[in-house]
């Protein structure tokens, strides 16, 4: 019987493709990560609790809010790992749960302050297309 | 036709006496005015007997095997037919030294089936004039277009031009047919579902009789002994027995001639269940030009056939198993 | 109402020694397993393998057929597999144009060092023969019960 | 009429525990033509092959028929087994049971029922098998060693202890090899000249060794025993054999751009040159492309200074061909390109170096003469970061999915000599793992960290950026978990290697397999490290897999050893596996002969008696010594004439035939 | 004499094929072949013969005889039982009716062969007199009447009918059994059509074909002629004429084995094939004159000498398909007898 974290993992397998075994945990991820020191849990601990199935704890980590999405990590990985998308499946899965939208387009513009990086906000409208 | 005729039986009982040659293979009259037979001809006074007419399809070069072995063989060509003349060169199967070609010029053979088919019956002669022919017939005459029958592989003629020759007849030979559409079958096969396909060589091969004319008729198809025949091959079989006999012993053969075979069509020509065997051979071509290059086998007799050659870079079988179907 | 017997397929797969044998052997070893259709017939390398074999076993009931040999370039033989990738590009759209299932046949280049792809391939392999179902087009009528 | 046995082997739980090995027997016993069937535990110990052999007396076995392993494993064990009895060795069928059925299935009866079909396909194709004689074949008592690295002079070096003749062939104008470049090797910490030097010196005044340098394999025919290599000489412009390597024309020479090639190109040499000091064959050698002479037709001053008259600036190159009983490869290796790796600013920043590039500046013969400086401004370093694992067990694409399994070892060295040199220097390792098997290895990488201090880093560097004088390394340490902005005065990047890209073009005319990573694949990974699958072709270095220095030279000496194994014979078995014409069927049409890639067919002229029908025809002609075996011209025959002796069409329609049923 | 029109003759088909199987000539891939009629095929009547003749019926091209199989070292034969349900046949021509005559020499003869003879018992043939006859066909020298083709029922198209008369006992049962479908009709306008017909026949080019050399007893007199040199020679040694021959009767024995059961079948030979009687020390005639001669002398001179009639028909069939022209009627003329100049 799967348990609801095995469940959780097939899923973010199925929206990455990524398998997170692959990680051979060099930490070129956290080396190269320009958010390393907002983030609570790290690209590298991203991919390792997700290979342990801790989705849960990822979800209610505001880590998932402070990858840019610059794509550094999936760039350098070694292994092909790709932890920029892992962290997105993961927000994408919080977002999903959480519901109806949480605010509107028309909104953002309000929101906006000198301190959000314009990359954060590019990141945010993006799709992946894997 | 008549003039090119009556200068063949001169030019070739002169060959005979001046010791060019001690025989001539060509074509001798049958029981009718169509049925043309091949023959071979060892007196000047015998030359005056050969035949050349729009009936004249048969492909001769394959009889060279057998008949050219000794002393020197005078042998008429049509323009196809140089061909195969060229490809059994390229294997040996005949020495160029022994051979004298008279290369005839050719301007499409005829298929008394298709001007039977057209309703006309009781037919006694068919004489050319120009582009028609002019038909007797016990009820009186008719004229068709000849361009309307043609035999299957005058249809989609690839050369005008003979590819080997010691002389023509006539002196000026003729061109290359770029467009002869001899494919457009093929795409039309292509182009149908697998089912449609399956269902078309279903019925097609299914009234094979396994006669081995197309075999046998085939000049590429030269060996001693052939696979089906040898009972020590362990595929030897006669039978038609259920379907796919015949499937395999039409796709073996297509593949033994594949690269070999010049397109001269005899194989469809002679099937007594008018099967058209051709276009198996014809599949193989086109695949062949569009994988490894334009090759015409035939053209000159020293060339590698494609699958007796390859390239670093070819093709992997998975561009035809991972081709999108239809 | 009969109960239809399950699809067993028969597969037969032609292995060059050197290679593609070699590496069926690797997966052995590195316990990567596929399903037990596949039979292995053993040749000196892929070129060795006369279309009429594959119209053989088909035939006589085989419901795929798959051929490995080394990659090319590294023919054992150093040109072997180049003629064999022309023969089957050849025989292969033959049967497409006679009507045959493509995903009946297949040429796949496997190394000695590729158990992990010997076992992929075969898996894949009898995954779409089990999609074609039993090879009724190329089968002999006699073969059938 | 055959008579079979068949034998069954458990393996002990290897196959008995997915195939019910007893059935299997049982069923077979009942196939017709068999006439005796077993199954014991070990087919292949010494008792199991006395069962083979007693049943083939007792129950006069025309052939017989062992499910086991792999042919591959035990084919020839089985095959001597037979002949021991008095059995043509080749009326033995193996049914792989083992490889291709219980290691892969779980299911005890589906194991059980595939093992009877794979046995009833062997049966199969042994009642057909004929007794084959295996021919004779020479051996050239000479062998060719290519690569003149510490591979190729060891096996050279061996070869010729032995007393056979052994040429070297070599692409640069010197041997010696990446070895030659290295400062001091670990974990010892000797001088690398001073142990390679002495070895260059002996393979070159060893009188049965040939050197080829400057020259390179163009083209290699023949078999095993009987090689056919062209070599190309690469045209020199200077006489080798009136060089005296008095090196006046380098001191003349006004062309001064050319990279240094053995220094890395970290600094500039002239035209004309001489590798280095210790360079074997001591003769210098003009770079056509610097050479304002041979460009422009101007200058001449290397001759006009040369006082034996070894220019010759007309110089072409030239081809020799050499026969061959066995070749060795050793090519060696080289580091990866890092075109691919931008963050490491390497392109970009002279003081972003590989450790090979280290290695040279640590060199007293080096561009720096030995003396640590930043190759950007000349100016002592205080600081050095290393990082490990640059491109490889990367599978992205960008690097190799291997370890290089050097670079620990030689990253350990490096920080030590720096720190016992210049205590000074600061340094600091980026790494994954730390691998250190090997006799002293992890002594020797503790002693660095506990002796020496050198910092270790666990983590992986993200960039490397230019920051002033200086660089700034982006990492992380993955303990504290932390990133790391460090500012550094040297990054040294260790470099995944890979095979020299010349093994790749060798290994295709020697017919030798390669692997995806462009390594030469060997006989069996365990078992037979050193020989390549083709007979006749061993390995040695590099070429089939990274190795340090000890590694490389227990290698050459064990495919030393193989290829004097070799060339002792004076006779060699041949395969009698070969391909084989009918004349009666035969056509005489020479496509099986485009089709060889032996040359093995020929044809002649010949009388045929065809059942009372005499006929002198062309036949195709097989040479025995020259088949080996592959089988192609047996398909491009239609009318089945050529068959493969072993492997007749019949026999694998036969096999067909079983596995179908 | 029965009449139906043309035009109910599929009520006529469905009718016999109702409790029975019933071949007739059918349109396949643009070729006419025996086939079996299923409701709602077509019969052409313009379509002068077959390409296999009706021998294809009696004694198929492919037939098995026996299996074997096999469990372990266990051998067990399984015969296959000949034929024993009854067949119409519809549509045959004079010329093959007279076929199956020469055919039922050999094969009734002692020792009979019960294959074919259970075909012959149980099947009903219905002749179809020709109404157009081409210009290969010379049965008329055979002394053949194709308006009279005879079997068990003979049948003669007349304007928009087609008349029947029954010859045997089994024919008279077949039409009586679809007598509903029938009206009684007299002779005239048979008479009439086969008149017509006669007319034609008169102008065919090979009706007059001089058989006067060949026959009884002629072999020492036609083995050697030097003629069969020069006639064998365009002869590719295809099996096409024997194939489509009504009276070629030669058969091969082979078996067929998939797994543990063998097939045993036979399957029409050719006297033309190399391979043909192929004996542990070769074949017994290793050239294509030796071949060549066999065929013809064989229908011509040996089947006379030991049947006393010619295997030959005159049905025109070898004549039409030959790929190469080369035919019994050239063989004929070449060895003399006069108007064959």
């Amino acid at each position: 019987m799967h348990n609801n974290s095995d469940k959780q993992k097939d899923q973010v397998f199925r929206m990455t493709g990524v398998d997170t075994r692959k990680c051979m945990k060099c930490g070129k991820c956290s080396a190269s990560c320009p958010s390393f020191n907002e983030m609570q849990y790290r690209p590298h601990q991203f991919v390792d609790m997700v290979t342990k199935g801790r989705i849960e704890e990822l979800m209610a980590s505001p880590s998932i809010y402070h990858c840019l999405s610059c794509f550094a990590c999936v760039e350098r990985c070694p292994r092909g790992v790709e932890p920029a998308v892992v962290v997105e499946a993961i927000r994408n899965l919080a977002e999903r749960k959480q519901g109806g939208t949480y605010f509107s387009p028309d909104e953002v513009p309000e929101l906006i302050d000198g301190t959000v990086p314009q990359q954060a906000l590019v990141s945010a409208f993006r799709k992946y297309r894997k | 036709m008549q003039e090119i005729e009556k200068t063949l039986r001169s030019r070739c009982a002169e060959l005979i006496n001046n010791g060019t040659c001690d025989k001539v293979i060509a074509w001798d009259r049958g029981e009718f005015f169509y049925d043309n037979s091949p023959a071979t001809f060892a007196c000047a006074d015998c030359a005056q007997k050969l035949v050349y007419d729009c009936f004249c399809g048969a492909n001769l070069s394959k009889y060279l095997i057998q008949y050219a072995k000794e002393g020197k063989t005078a042998v008429l060509l049509k323009p196809c037919d140089t061909y195969s003349f060229n490809q059994l060169l390229t294997e040996h199967r005949i020495s160029r030294e022994n051979i004298y070609v008279i290369g005839v010029g050719c301007d499409g053979m005829v298929d008394i089936d298709k001007i039977r088919a057209m309703g006309i019956k009781g037919i006694t002669a068919v004489k050319e004039d120009g582009e028609d022919l002019v038909v007797s017939t016990l009820y009186g005459e008719k004229t068709v277009k000849k361009a309307d029958c043609l035999l299957e592989k005058c249809v989609s003629c690839k050369s005008k031009k003979h590819y080997v020759f010691d002389e023509l007849i006539p002196e000026a030979d003729g061109e290359d047919v770029k467009e002869n559409g001899r494919f457009d079958m093929v795409e039309k096969l292509e182009a149908m579902t697998a089912e449609e396909r399956f269902e078309f060589w279903q019925e097609q091969l299914s009234k094979c009789i396994r006669c081995n004319a197309c075999r046998n008729a085939c000049p590429a198809c030269t060996c001693r002994k052939c696979v089906f025949d040898n009972p020590h091959s362990g595929v030897a079989s006669k039978a038609n027995a259920d379907s796919f006999e015949e499937k395999m012993f039409h796709i073996v053969r297509a593949f033994h001639v594949a690269g070999r075979c010049t397109d001269c069509g005899e194989c469809s020509r002679v099937c007594p269940q008018n099967i058209p065997l051709h276009l198996l051979n014809r599949k193989f071509i086109k695949e062949i030009n569009e994988f490894y290059g334009e090759y015409q086998a035939g053209e000159t007799a020293d060339q590698r056939g494609p699958l007796v050659n390859y390239t670093t870079e070819d093709a992997e079988p998975t561009a035809v198993s991972d081709r999108g179907d239809n | 109402m009969q109960v239809e017997k399950q699809f067993k397929p028969k597969i037969v797969a032609f292995c060059c020694n050197w290679c593609s044998y070699a590496g069926a052997d690797l997966a052995g070893s590195s316990r990567l397993s596929y399903p037990a259709d596949v039979k292995i017939i053993r040749v000196p390398c892929s070129c060795r393998v006369n279309p009429l074999f594959i119209l053989r076993a088909f035939e006589r009931g085989a419901d795929g057929v798959i051929l490995c040999g080394c990659h090319p370039g590294d023919c054992h033989y150093s040109t072997g597999n180049y003629y064999t990738r022309r023969r089957m590009t050849m025989l292969f759209s033959m049967l497409d144009y006679l009507g045959v299932e493509k995903g009946r046949t297949r040429v796949e280049w496997v190394s000695a060092a590729e158990g992990v792809k010997f076992s992929t391939v075969m898996n894949n392999f009898v995954a779409k023969i089990y999609e074609l179902g039993e090879n009724v087009k190329l089968g002999d009528l006699r073969c059938k019960k | 009429m055959q008579r079979i046995g068949v034998f069954v082997c458990w393996c002990g739980s290897n196959i008995a525990a997915t195939v019910d090995v007893e059935r299997v027997a049982q069923v077979m016993k009942n196939e017709p033509g068999v006439v005796f069937s077993t199954d014991y535990q070990y087919m292949c110990s010494e008792a199991g092959q006395a069962i083979i052999r007693n049943a083939i007396a007792e129950h006069k076995l025309t052939g017989i028929v062992v499910c086991s392993c792999s042919p591959r494993m035990h084919e020839a064990t089985f095959r001597k087994t037979a002949q021991r009895a008095g059995l043509n060795p080749y009326m033995v069928e193996i049914a792989n049971i083992r490889e291709q059925c219980s290691w892969i299935h779980k299911d005890k009866e589906e194991g059980t029922e595939k093992a009877i079909v794979l046995a009833r396909a062997a049966l199969a194709k042994v009642m057909l098998n004929a007794p084959l004689i295996a021919g004779q074949s020479s051996v050239t008592k000479r062998a060719l060693v290519i690569g003149g690295g510490i591979a190729g002079i060891q096996s050279a070096l061996d070869i010729a202890d032995a007393g056979y003749e052994v040429d070297i062939v070599e692409k640069e104008p010197t041997i010696g090899g990446k070895m030659s470049k290295l400062d001091k090797t670990f974990p010892t910490l000797d001088c690398s000249a001073c142990i390679l030097t002495p070895k260059m010196v002996d393979a070159a005044q060893n009188e049965k060794i040939t050197l080829y340098t400057y020259s390179e394999v163009e083209e290699v025919k023949g078999f095993v025993g009987n090689f056919n290599v062209k070599i190309r000489r690469k045209a020199r412009y200077v006489k080798e054999d009136v060089c005296t390597g008095c090196g006046a024309c380098m001191q003349k020479c006004p062309s001064k751009k050319g990279l240094n090639e053995f220094n890395l190109g970290l600094n500039k040499r002239t035209a004309i040159y001489i590798p280095f000091a210790q360079a074997i064959p001591n003769v210098a050698v003009i770079d056509a492309t610097q050479c304002i002479k041979i460009k422009n037709n101007k200058c001449g001053l290397c001759d006009t200074v040369c006082a034996a008259k070894a220019i010759d600036y007309n110089q072409q190159d030239e081809f020799i061909e050499r026969e061959y009983g066995a070749i060795v490869m050793a090519t060696g290796f080289n580091p990866i390109k890092l075109d691919k790796f931008n963050e490491y600013s390497y392109a970009e920043c002279p003081d972003v170096i590989t450790s090979l590039e280290l290695e040279r500046i640590m060199n007293a013969a080096g561009p720096t003469g030995g003396k640590l400086v930043k190759m950007s401004n000349g100016e002592h370093p205080h600081d050095i970061t290393f990082i490990q694992c640059v491109g490889s067990r990367d599978i992205s694409g960008r690097g190799k999915c291997y370890c290089s399994k050097i670079c620990c070892m030689y990253t350990a060295k490096h920080a030590m000599l720096i720190r016992d040199k210049y205590p000074d220097v600061n340094v600091h390792v980026f790494y994954i793992d730390v691998r250190t098997p090997g006799k002293n290895f992890d002594e020797f990488y503790r002693r660095a960290v506990e002796e020496y201090s050198v910092d270790y880093i666990k983590g992986q560097v993200g960039k490397v950026y230019p920051e002033g004088d200086h660089l700034v390394v982006q990492g992380v340490d993955m303990l504290a978990n932390e990133q790391i902005i460090h500012k550094t005065d040297m990054v040294v990047l260790a470099t995944a290697i890979e095979p020299d890209p010349t093994a790749r073009k060798i290994a295709s005319m020697l017919t030798a397999s390669i692997d995806t990573n462009d390594f030469i694949t060997e006989a069996h990974p365990k078992l037979r490290p050193v020989e390549s699958p083709t007979a006749g072709i061993f390995l040695s270095g590099v070429c089939q897999g990274p190795k340090d220095i000890p590694e490389t030279v227990a290698q050459a000496g064990a495919a030393a050893v193989k290829v004097l194994g070799l060339l002792s014979k004076d006779k060699l078995v041949t395969n009698p596996c070969v391909s084989q014409s009918n004349e009666l069927l035969c056509n005489g049409c020479s496509m099986c002969q485009n089709v060889c890639p032996y040359g093995a067919i020929g044809y002649e002229d010949k009388l045929i008696n065809d059942h009372g029908i005499r006929e002198t025809r062309r036949v195709a002609v097989v040479n025995e010594a020259l088949c080996q075996g592959c089988g192609a011209c047996t398909v491009t025959c239609p009318s089945g004439a050529m068959d493969l002796k072993g492997f007749t069409n019949k026999q694998i329609m036969a096999e067909v035939d079983a596995i179908c049923k | 004499m029965k009449k139906l029109a043309v035009k109910d003759l599929n009520k006529f088909f469905d009718a016999i094929s109702a409790d029975q199987l019933l071949y007739m000539p059918l349109e396949k891939g643009g070729s006419v072949n025996y086939g079996i009629y299923s409701r709602g095929d077509k019969y052409d009547p313009t379509v002068l013969h077959t390409v296999k003749s009706v021998k294809d019926v009696f004694f198929p091209q492919c037939e098995s005889m026996a299996s074997f199989v096999t469990a372990g070292k266990k051998f067990e034969v399984a015969p296959i039982a000949p034929v024993d349900q009854s067949f119409t046949v519809f549509g045959v021509r004079a010329c093959d009716v007279r076929g199956m005559e020469a055919l039922d020499k050999v094969f009734l003869s002692d020792p009979v062969d019960s294959y074919y003879a259970a075909r012959r018992a149980h099947g009903t043939v219905i002749s179809v007199a020709c109404s157009a006859p081409e210009e290969t066909c010379f049965c008329t020298a055979f002394g053949i009447d194709p308006t009279n083709p005879g079997a068990d029922i003979q049948a003669v198209i007349a304007g928009e009918d087609i008349l029947f008369s029954a010859n045997t006992e089994k024919g008279i049962a077949l039409l009586d059994k679809v007598a509903d479908l029938l009206s009684d009709t007299d002779d005239s306008a048979a008479d009439d059509a086969k008149a017509s017909i006669k007319e034609i026949l008169n102008k065919l080019p090979l009706a007059d074909i001089d058989l006067s050399a060949w026959g009884e007893g002629k072999t020492e007199e036609l083995f050697d002629r030097p003629e069969w040199d020069e006639l064998c020679k365009s002869c590719l040694g295809c099996g096409t004429c024997t194939y489509v021959c009504p009276t070629c009767q030669c058969y091969d024995i082979r078996d067929y084995k998939v797994g543990d059961k063998t097939t045993r079948y036979r399957c029409w030979d050719s006297c033309m094939y190399s391979d043909f009687t192929m004996a542990a020390h070769g074949t017994n005639r290793p050239d294509k004159k030796q071949r060549f001669r066999q065929r013809f002398m064989h229908k011509l001179v040996y089947f006379p000498d030991r049947y006393g009639m010619f295997s030959c028909v005159g049905c025109g069939r070898c004549v039409a398909k030959c790929p190469v022209s080369m035919n019994i009627v050239k063989v004929i003329k070449a060895m003399g007898g006069k108007n064959n100049g």
